[in-house]
């Protein structure tokens, strides 16, 4: 069965470590925050300049000057840190965030993201997004695998306008998680009681699929 | 001293020489950090023909929303339409002029302005449409694009609490652009909620410093919410 | 929360990795704010080779002076010789290669390279033996050279407070290169006055965000003054 | 008679408006923030990180941590801001001081500074002095007119190795007060007591001398 929204911010939160600083897209990737496994402790970053972003406010903590990304009221953690525009993206750009987690349209098995437009029809403009796939060295792009109609999301070549070049190599969908080598997707885990078959015909571009494709397990 | 106070008393003054056709860099994120009462005098003054530098274009009915209702914007710079009905109807007819500029590079592109910086290279947006017609270069074997710093004929800042002499703290992160675009402006104005005496405020814990700080006004502010979560 | 603490308990263990031929970032100005303890450190461990950048080279047997002495820079990158007898003799008898970088220039590159920027313009330079074997480029009449962006296998720093997760502030014109420094290290080591809990710090004045601190070590200072200079 | 140190700085106060910026260099320029006129009043950058400098401090306020660009301990004044060095020059390239005052070895009639090293003998570096002068819209050069040894050090073009190319127009010497327009030095104040003759023959770049020069008085 294809992954719930919260299994899939599960899958990702594996992939945290002790001590990352981690920048959370708007919607799914959002929900990691909740899956953070015990013992361990990152922090997040918000675009919008917060470093040490906390839960959302009680009713009596709100507060209109203290927002995310994503312009949801929220709180600070002890030890947060706040600051301009500029320099919240020189920290992004910089590429000293440890892991970025996003939304997108479209990926290729070059590694190219499409997220920001689909020409005559829907434009929400790149926000950070841009900036956040340029400076990161470790981005995982959550989507579903294929669209209602079933069109493939993961391409041979990006349709949409790209948000950028070469820059993804972890693609986690709602059917399996996938990394991208050497031009092509390879296919690292299925979600549970997904076939490989069924992976296989909903991925457009060239998909390796190794001997053993485990099965996810929450 | 009356050279270095900052502070006047209308909003008329605030922003007299405002005219048609010019660049205003403006601050905030969202709704957040806005300089709403600069905004709506914008409005009242009825100027047209304004490039309007800003991440977002506020929301239908408020921030610089409302400049759109007027049509007073010709072009907007900004990062995110978002959920801004008008904003991107208007896009897609083409009735209003957008670049649409990465938030970091708008950022940095408002920083540079203010620091006599006229041009730097930023990996982000290459290989994308933001790309086009831009300058690709090498560094050690990574490819970027060449991106021209912004000035402003003006630049509407929100503060927190601010002396008499422009110098300027912001609250929580209600900063965002805000020190930014006040460094960008020809003219900068700030419009606060608390103006204190000089020596009232830290002097290592300024975010603008006085020097980039033409006109200083008290207001007072509805701090609209664009997304109010809260946790049970 | 063992990931975020950054504290160490040596010097030693500061320094931890810095090998022969590095490029060791510092901050301070003439001897205000300077890592003097890691300094010493760095004395200590005999390493050779070195390209430092730092506005200056402190004096003769305090600061970065130290490191002339025992010929363990290769190469200064700094805007300033000044007073500093030893540094001005190596250089005139090339023993020591300088790379004379104007201040502001200096202070930029390091920002841009803690931020991801690989090269900027400015006017700085412009005409003179700085501008050497640099692109000349006109943006809107004028001319500017392209300077490009410095990252150190270590930065070295001087700060007044931190918390354990490395959010630090620095005390009055201590500040100087310092938050600077801290951006543009690959391991960032930073030396404080006083270390408290997280928390302590106000969020809106953190002059360096722990992101960029890999290393926090509580120190004891000399603090020498160059130039004692008092009004009757 | 030739200016003193301190009739040149009051010379150079006599430029000052209310409400402007100022950057003072080391040495005679540092003296003008003891002329400054009655109800008049400036604020002092120095380019270290600090806006709002005042005075020397008294012994008992004596702080390492509290120093100018000369790297002497000093004070703040009500309303000053500290900041980083990046910062600072943000402030200085970016033209947002009123008027910079700093001292050069020669100067030339394209208005070309020379002023921090002479080559094979002293090299004290270029400090700030770089960045100064190509933010800053006005400046103002001090200088003595001519060497010990009686060589002129304003000239058809410097000698020395540059500080800034095409920026200087004002220059204040023991002597004079000369500005550069279109390839020329114009003289248009002497210090009391010297004639127009000693500082034709004391300026080796082409120097216009309008029909009546006045003398300072002080």
């Amino acid at each position: 069965m294809a992954l719930s929204r919260e299994q899939i911010a599960m899958r990702v939160a594996r992939e945290l470590k002790d001590g990352y600083y981690v920048n959370l897209g708007i919607g799914i990737p959002t929900l990691v925050a909740n899956y953070v496994p015990e013992g361990m402790e990152v922090m997040l970053q918000s675009e919008n300049g917060l470093l040490g972003m906390g839960p959302f406010p009680t009713e009596d903590e709100i507060d209109a000057d203290m927002i995310n990304a994503g312009k949801q009221t929220v709180t600070t953690l002890p030890g947060a840190s706040i600051f301009n525009s500029a320099d919240s993206f020189a920290m992004i750009r910089g590429g000293h965030v440890d892991l970025t987690v996003l939304g997108a349209f479209e990926v290729d098995v070059e590694g190219n993201i499409a997220s920001w437009m689909i020409p005559g029809k829907l434009i929400k403009g790149m926000g950070g997004a841009m900036d956040l796939v340029a400076g990161a060295e470790n981005i995982i792009v959550t989507m579903t695998h294929a669209s209602k109609d079933g069109e493939s999301k993961l391409l041979t070549k990006c349709s949409l306008p790209l948000t950028g070049a070469g820059c993804i190599k972890k693609v986690l969908t709602d059917l399996a998680w996938i990394e991208i080598e050497d031009g092509a997707f390879i296919l690292r885990e299925r979600a549970p009681g997904v076939s490989v078959e069924e992976i296989v015909a909903k991925t457009a571009g060239k998909l390796i699929v190794p001997e053993h494709v485990p099965e996810m397990t929450f | 001293m009356a050279g270095f106070d900052k502070v006047v008393s209308s909003y008329d003054e605030a922003l007299a020489g405002l005219t048609d056709n010019m660049t205003v860099i403006a601050g905030g994120f969202g709704l957040c950090g806005i300089p709403e009462n600069l905004i709506a005098q914008i409005r009242k003054m009825g100027v047209k023909g304004l490039t309007v530098v800003s991440n977002n274009c506020g929301v239908d009915g408020f921030g610089l929303g409302i400049l759109l209702e007027d049509r007073q914007v010709k072009k907007m710079i900004s990062s995110y339409v978002g959920e801004n009905a008008l904003f991107e109807q208007q896009l897609l007819n083409g009735e209003l002029e957008v670049e649409l500029t990465p938030q970091g590079t708008l950022a940095e592109k408002m920083r540079a302005g203010g620091a006599g910086i006229p041009a730097f290279y930023t990996a982000t947006g290459y290989g994308t449409p933001v790309a086009e017609g831009k300058e690709v270069r090498e560094f050690k074997g990574r490819k970027y694009i060449l991106e021209e710093s912004i000035v402003g004929d003006f630049a509407i800042v929100k503060g927190w609490k601010a002396d008499r002499y422009g110098n300027v703290i912001y609250r929580h992160t209600a900063q965002n652009f805000n020190p930014l675009a006040a460094t960008a402006g020809k003219i900068t104005v700030v419009e606060v909620e608390e103006i204190v005496e000089p020596g009232e405020l830290d002097p290592t814990r300024i975010h603008t410093p006085g020097i980039y700080v033409d006109r200083l006004i008290l207001g007072t502010f509805e701090k609209r919410i664009e997304k109010r979560t809260v946790r049970s």
